[in-house]
């Protein structure tokens, strides 16, 4: 009686009632503020102020979407963010995929100390550095630039990277890695080809985690490039601002525009990397 | 192909010693087996040897290179792994031509050595599904394909057959007795099966607890144990150890059975010793009544395995086995006279547990 | 061949600017000038150029300021005087570009806080435009009686943690005849403090604001009015023109007014507006100098006017046929921005806006009393000015 | 003779030019370390240590630029001023609590989140995206939907009330909700970055295990509690580490949504710093704040690592 | 303690039909040994007895309940896994009393049964390691040992005993015979061993491709294969087949050799039938030239086991191998006389390759 009555919940948790109960919630939790400014890119301002709030656009209208477009280079914020999200992220995994791997794998005597000086790295409120940043990147003569951006974003997505890929790294059998070395790879060759594949769900992640935090930086790309032609989105976005307005419509409808790629991105990615992934391959 | 030479070589994890000095030459092109109990430093010796496993002390040559310090892939060795260690985001295919692949080979001649080493395993149509698709056995067979698709210059095999039922192990073995003759490269094979180690084995060499205990080709190990231990793990059935006493031409165990000294395995044992002694019978070479010189007990348990029968008796205190002919089923409890040819007997001495000579 | 590079909101009509600039550069051979665009925001821009200046950089010449930064910009060193005669321009600018009887910056166009009010219902009840804070509270319960729309509001000020708040705290303390500092010094009056932080938190008390009004700001403001749930409203110029326009539901029915004074008192307001800077660290001080002076020349001021509709700095501007033809509503703002007065001009403002904003937001939000407010007023001022 | 010579020495030669090539690509393990860490020790070097030294250094100045005056050193005297600060004290104690209340709630809310994630939908993209979305919704705008979201007026929450028959509440006006409304915007943004690395973990974790659990008859608490929890371990701490210093750092959201009011009642230490060092220039004392975050994240780091390190020992 | 029973067992991959609606009755406290060719279902199978691996048709009763949706934890089943699955962050004493402490067992009862089994599978000394700290055998007998820590209603056992040596597995394998005997349970075993199949056996069940090939008891399956492929697959080195006709009371070989009829196996061919026939011959029923019937051929290859000598010949076209005692070594290229019994001859019609009655 009391095993139907368990099997009947246990079913219960691993059936489809469950499933479409966990997709609602997560899809709500997820995407409601995505949904709710997707909705007001099609909403006019007049239908901001209405009350009660009305949920659905009364009269969709493009003239948003319009808007962004033709008041600011939308595309080429897009763009410039994209690709330094892109070089930064590119960068961050290839140092911290090093980094973690000599972390994960080498027997270091000062490995507390240097886990703790990475993480010591990102305790420093960004704001605070920002002068000094400033001057180094002056110095370096590197000002209005992508590099301007993509550096302190590697900096600054290598701590939360080079951890997560350890903590990766360490899951992975050695003796896969062997076997890639007995087949004639490097150390480097059997960490690319087989190591950094198997942890793809880690790479994965600190990829997205290294890109979203270039995508959404605001402060070093309000400061360190000021040339128009060089602003990423975060910056741009602002601009749909006046001194005093705060066109919620032309904003969403920009921030909707900035969302998909990254939305594109994440999806390709997730498909093509994290679901390969099987076990078989060792006993133990 | 090249000769390996292991040099005192040492592993150590932490205080606890796993190999312990051991001194291996091994010619080229020879195949050598290595067997010995659960956990005495198999595994850890074809490591050091791929390079896998820094090694404590010593000193490990492949051909005339001293290859301490060279990593795994400059060693030009193939291993199969115990644990199969295939990479599971490859397809069979891809995990075969991995090493070809890095090594940069021609796409249609790896194809070739992969298509060619597939078939010989049975594995063709499994080329290109993942392992975590395949069976336990399909898997090891992968394992040895990825070895085998390669001519590198010293195979390591860690028990590449464990997994496969007798037939396909029957014929895995023939083709890799053909691979080492036709191309005869140097084989370190690790195995547990003693058909394996026999029929493969240029020499078998014994580990117990980290140590060589005896190397010896087939013929040696199996008929000429240097002690008890290789007496016992080689052969299957184990050889039988009963203690016994020399008295006046007799050998005596504690129940009363005797056996004649004369004619007893090269026995330089005079007539007028009198000591104690550990005795080593096969269980093959007991013969249901067919010689005068025999053994009187009674049948413990009776196992028939089809193709034999293994009988289970008790003399002098000690449980012997008998490996008899299928045919003959003794019931348990009833009495049997066992005989066997005195030139078979071993002898050992009690302390020392080495073969008398 | 000289390049000078200025700093200009992005909402100060860069593309304007920037004929007025070829000009320039036409009267002036050998000088370029190009535009840097900070972000639309005070705070942005505030951000940013306190980077760049901290770190002492020398790539802006003229810089584009908010009419509460020449003090802090001018102690902080990072701009250089400019020897100017202040007098033609609207004396509140004077004021705040002058600090320690240096002037630090000179204006750029003029801004100033307006009673906004709807025309037509006032037309309708036989209202006038109230002269003070009292009247306007019995228009608006006349007119929401008359009315009986829940959604209309008597009147929308800022009372968010915001500038704008700080504004709202000082139009009725001005009002009543006291000011924040005198002399450099403080001269703070706690009592003015508090019936200003009571009159406010009255309105919302009575229903004449809403009962949120602390989440109020500026562009909310706007956006009411302009909705047409608003009869009265406290904004500054940019809504103008915005509830003119195609979107708005309140076009034709807007006037604007002075705001109302305290009973008893005078009607005061409060100042915004632009002002140009020269750049300690620009490497062409004197190229940026003359170039400030023509910015922010009666020439410009008019172009600006006409072609912008940006408040001028010169009273006499608003009277000006081209302008007033250009921007008619400009006639009605000249009596208003003229009683204008600066915020406390000190190099540490911004301490000084912090410590009022958070306390009107607290007084309002119900999180304070008005008297508590006002002491905490106080007894911050008196940490910041000593 | 001669030929074998050349031979010999060509043989040599290669045999050298292998040897200089395997230093590099198969170096011993120091060397390797050094190799692997060396580019992130590069660039953190150029671009942390030097800004970071002027942090420090500048925490000891009197540089306040809206004085007037020249940098001075002054010793502690920044550090000494904090305790009589009561902003400080306010700023410090929201800081605190906003990381007490919203790492243990994103760690639960974002492991939640994860678990669902891991079920075997049949479309995994949704449900990946409505996970990351959050994450990659930039934090600023975030801040300013949840501020809307809580508007007493044209937010969701107040009809969402009003639609299930309670009435609006004007969440900004009291500090009690203002912070829970803060709390809770933290919680749903950070919870998609603790589920992101969690679910990742998870998805390591091989079958087989809970296969073999299930056998030994563990139910799913158990096999959570059993197998899940300790192989995440090193992910969550991981997780947890950086959520803590981001929820030290807390700036944006709580700067958007109330600009720290009513009052300062939900001001945080982020946004004290932010408003000392670029709104009001006092950089010395800006630093000095800092510097005491640097310390209080470090303090927090170093027990974490410690609950990392106990484990390896352990191991 | 239940029975089990599969009821047209289904499972597909796709469309890949691994195991084929398959029917089973295991009884109450039997021991079933499946075998099979690698890849033929065997682990898939037990995997869906314990509720791993949702069926794909069929039934699976355990006592009197149908448990094809019941979770394995509610099934009460042990079963040691192909590939191990232990527990890599817990130590081996963890993983073997991982079941009890789930089942909240006393602590100090817990200990006990771990410090037995892992006394019976000598891991004693290992108790306090992980996984990762142990040798391939090792890993395999703590896999092993978490089996039986418990005593559930069924065992299932995947190659529990593969990678370890001859001699320990002899000592596992008696302890299992005697755990079974004592306490009883059903047990499933999938082995590749002879010899763990014919003594632990009951009943054997021999896989093919997914289907039941034949069942029956050890005795019943080496010496009345129903089909080529059991005569084939059962017993090692496996039995010969050669093609041959019944030709005037005789079968003729390809190449001349003939054997006569009389007196073969229960042979119901009358003397006049001609046809076509697969003889099988096991190695072991091959005897040095004693008897009269006999085959003549030549040496092709010889392995020398120790225990036995493995001489491989060609009559009729197959190469066969007969097993002969160790002493005799003949040369490769010898001749050799071959006799055999007839009544140990074992006839298989060539089309359905099913034994003929
Ligand atoms: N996920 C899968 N997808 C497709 N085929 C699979 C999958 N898993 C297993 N198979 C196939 O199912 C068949 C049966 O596998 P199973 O593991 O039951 O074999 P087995 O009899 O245990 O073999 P072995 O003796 O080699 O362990 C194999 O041919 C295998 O390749
Ligand atoms: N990391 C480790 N720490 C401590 N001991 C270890 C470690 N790895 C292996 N050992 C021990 O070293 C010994 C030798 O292991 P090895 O794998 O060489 O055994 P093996 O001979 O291959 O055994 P098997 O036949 O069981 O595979 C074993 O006793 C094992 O427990
Ligand atoms: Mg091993
Ligand atoms: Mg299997």
């Amino acid at each position: 009686m009391s095993t139907a009555v368990a099997s009947t919940f246990d079913q219960a948790l691993s059936g489809k009632p469950l499933r479409a109960i966990a997709a609602f919630i997560l899809i709500v939790n997820g995407l409601f503020p995505a949904l709710w400014i997707l909705l007001t890119s099609f909403k006019t301002e007049a239908e901001l102020t209405q009350k009660p709030i009305t949920w659905l656009p009364h009269a969709a209208t493009l003239r948003n979407y319009i808007q962004a477009f033709s008041d600011q280079p939308l595309l080429t914020f897009l763009f410039n963010s994209f690709m330094v999200a892109l070089l930064s992220t590119a960068l961050t995994l290839l140092v911290s995929v090093l980094a973690a791997y000599a972390l994960a794998r080498l027997n270091l005597r000062f490995r507390g100390l240097i886990m703790s000086v990475i993480i010591a790295v990102s305790t420093f409120p960004l704001v605070t550095l920002l002068v000094p940043l400033f001057e180094t990147m002056r110095a370096l003569n590197l000002l209005n630039s992508w590099t301007a951006l993509v550096l302190p974003y590697t900096v600054l997505s290598l701590p939360v990277c080079t951890l997560v890929l350890t903590s990766f790294f360490e899951g992975i059998p050695r003796d896969l890695e062997n076997a890639a070395m007995i087949d004639g790879c490097t150390r480097f060759g059997a960490l690319f080809r087989v190591v950094v594949p198997l942890s793809a769900p880690g790479v994965f992640t600190a990829g997205i985690l290294a890109f979203v935090n270039a995508w959404d930086e605001f402060l070093l790309a309000l400061s360190f490039n000021s040339n128009p032609g060089l602003r990423t989105l975060p910056v741009g976005i602002q601009l749909y601002q006046g001194e005093f307005a705060f066109p919620w419509p032309v904003i969403s409808a920009a921030l909707v525009v900035g969302i998909v790629p990254v939305a594109i991105l994440i999806v390709i990615f997730q498909e093509r990397v994290v679901s390969g992934l099987t076990t078989g391959g060792v006993k133990g | 192909m090249a000769s390996v030479s292991l040099r005192k070589l040492e592993k150590s994890y932490g205080a606890f010693r796993v190999v312990k000095a051991i001194d291996l030459e091994i010619m080229d092109g020879e195949f050598v087996v290595l067997v010995g109990p659960s956990g005495c430093g198999k595994s850890t010796t074809l490591r050091m040897i791929a390079g896998l496993e820094r090694i404590s002390g010593g000193e490990i040559r492949i051909g005339d290179r001293v290859v301490n310090d060279l990593p795994p892939r400059e060693r030009d060795i193939a291993m199969v792994f115990q644990d199969y260690a295939l990479y599971p985001h490859k397809t069979v295919r891809q995990n075969m031509g991995f090493s070809l692949k890095v090594r940069g080979a021609n796409a249609a001649d790896a194809d070739n050595k992969i298509r060619d080493a597939a078939e010989m395993l049975g594995i063709t149509h499994l080329l290109d599904r993942r392992p975590g698709q395949l069976s336990g056995g399909q898997r090891q067979r992968v394992a040895m394909g990825r070895a085998i698709v390669r001519r590198p210059q010293v195979f390591l095999f860690d028990e590449p057959l464990s997994n496969l039922d007798a037939k396909l192990r029957g014929q895995v073995r023939t083709e890799i007795k053909r691979l080492h003759q036709t191309i005869g490269t140097t084989i370190v094979y690790v195995t547990h099966d003693q058909v394996e180690a026999m029929t493969l084995a240029d020499r078998i060499v014994i580990l117990r607890g980290g140590d060589i205990e005896q190397i010896g080709t087939p013929d040696q190990v199996y008929n000429h144990p240097a002690s008890v231990f290789v007496g016992g793990f080689v052969g299957a059935p184990s050889m039988n150890f009963a203690k016994a006493r020399t008295t006046q031409g007799y050998l005596d165990f504690a129940d009363g059975n005797r056996l004649p000294l004369a004619g007893l395995a090269g026995a330089k044992l005079s007539v007028a010793d009198e000591r104690e002694l550990i005795v080593g019978i096969r269980p093959e070479h007991f013969m249901p009544l067919r010689s005068d010189v025999g053994l009187n007990s009674q049948v413990q348990v009776v196992e028939p395995l089809g193709s034999d029968t293994l009988v289970h008796f008790a003399v002098g205190g000690a449980t012997l086995t008998a490996r008899l002919p299928p045919e003959l089923r003794p019931k348990a409890g009833e009495a049997i006279k066992l005989g066997l040819d005195p030139a078979k007997i071993h002898l050992f001495d009690p302390e020392t547990e080495r073969a008398l000579q | 061949e000289t390049n000078l590079k200025v700093f200009v909101t992005s909402q100060g009509q860069p593309a304007i600017w920037r004929t007025l600039l070829d000009q320039y550069e036409a009267r002036n051979p050998g000088i370029k000038v190009s535009i840097e665009l900070g972000g639309t925001t005070s705070d942005m821009q505030a951000q940013y150029l306190n980077t760049v200046l901290t770190a002492k950089d020398s790539s802006l010449d003229v810089l584009m300021l908010d009419v509460i930064r020449p003090a802090q910009f001018a102690a902080a060193g990072w701009t250089s005087p400019v020897a100017s005669d202040m007098s033609s321009y609207l004396r509140a600018y004077a004021e705040a570009n002058t600090i320690d009887g240096k002037v630090v910056a000179l204006p750029a166009f003029a801004d100033s806080m307006f009673l906004y009010y709807r025309k037509d219902l006032l037309d309708k009840y036989g209202l006038q435009p109230p002269k003070t804070w009292d009247e306007l509270a019995d228009a608006a319960k006349k007119v929401a009686d008359g009315e009986k729309n829940p959604n209309l509001q008597g009147l929308s000020f800022q009372g968010k943690a915001i500038e704008g708040a700080v504004c709202t705290f000082l139009v009725p303390y001005w009002s009543q005849g006291k000011v924040v500092t005198k002399d450099g010094k403080l001269d703070f009056d706690r009592e003015a403090a508090t019936k200003s932080l009571a009159l406010w938190k009255g309105f919302a008390d009575s229903g004449v604001a809403k009962k949120n009004i602390a989440e109020v700001a500026t562009d909310d403001t706007r956006k009411e009015f302009q909705a047409g749930n608003v009869l009265f409203a406290v904004n500054w110029a940019y809504a103008w023109a915005m509830s003119q326009d195609a979107e708005s539901a309140v076009v034709g029915k807007v006037g604007v007014a002075r705001l109302p004074a305290v009973k008893g008192g005078e009607q005061a307001t409060c100042l915004g507006g632009w002002e140009w800077g020269v750049s300690a660290f620009s490497k062409h001080q004197d190229e940026a100098k003359k170039l400030v002076e023509y910015l922010s020349s009666p020439e410009v001021s008019k172009y600006m006017a006409i072609n912008g509709s940006l408040l001028p700095t010169y009273g006499k501007l608003y009277k000006d046929a081209d302008v007033t033809k250009a921007v008619p509503w400009f006639a009605d703002a000249q009596a208003i921005v003229e009683t204008a007065k600066p915020r406390p001009v000190t190099p540490r403002y911004n301490e000084v806006s912090e410590a009022i904003r958070t306390t009107v937001n607290a007084v309002l939000a119900g999180a304070t009393t008005p008297a508590d407010g006002a002491a905490q007023i106080e007894a911050r001022l008196k940490r910041i000015i000593r | 003779m001669t030929t074998t010579s050349t031979f010999k020495s060509e043989a040599d030669r290669s045999l050298a030019r292998r040897r200089w090539l395997s230093r590099w690509s198969d170096p011993d393990d120091t060397t390797l370390a050094v190799m692997l860490l060396a580019p992130a020790a590069i660039l953190l070097s150029v671009m942390i240590v030097y800004p970071v030294s002027r942090l420090i250094y500048t925490s000891f100045l009197d540089l306040s630029l809206t004085s007037g005056l020249p940098a001075r050193f002054a010793g502690l005297a920044n550090f000494r001023q904090m305790p009589d600060d009561p902003v400080f004290w306010q700023a410090t104690w929201n800081t605190v609590l906003i990381t007490l209340i919203t790492v243990p709630g994103s760690l639960f809310v974002g492991f939640a989140l994860a678990l669902l994630a891991n079920l075997p939908f049949r479309m995994k993209w949704p449900v990946r995206l409505s996970l990351l979305i959050p994450w990659a919704l930039p934090l600023s705008f975030a801040g300013l939907i949840f501020g809307w979201f809580f508007h007493s007026e044209y937010g969701v929450v107040n009809d969402v009330l009003n639609r299930i028959g309670l009435p609006s509440v004007i969440w900004f006006n009291s500090p009690r909700l203002a912070f829970a409304a803060i709390c809770l915007a933290i919680i749903w943004k950070a919870s998609s970055f603790m589920a992101m690395i969690i679910l990742a973990g998870l998805q390591t974790i091989p079958r087989s295990l809970y296969e073999a659990a299930d056998v030994d008859g563990a139910g799913r608490v158990r096999q959570f509690l059993e197998i899940t929890l300790p192989l995440l371990k090193p992910t969550i701490v991981v997780a947890l580490i950086f959520r803590t210093i981001t929820a030290l750092q807390t700036f944006d959201i709580p700067y958007m949504m109330t600009g720290g009011g009513p009052g300062t009642e939900t001001t945080t230490l982020a946004m004290y710093i932010h408003q000392n060092t670029v709104s009001f220039l006092d950089l010395g004392y800006g630093s000095a704040l800092a510097v005491v975050m640097f310390g209080l994240s470090m303090l927090v780091t170093a027990l974490y690592l410690r609950m990392i390190r106990g484990n390896e020992a352990a191991s």
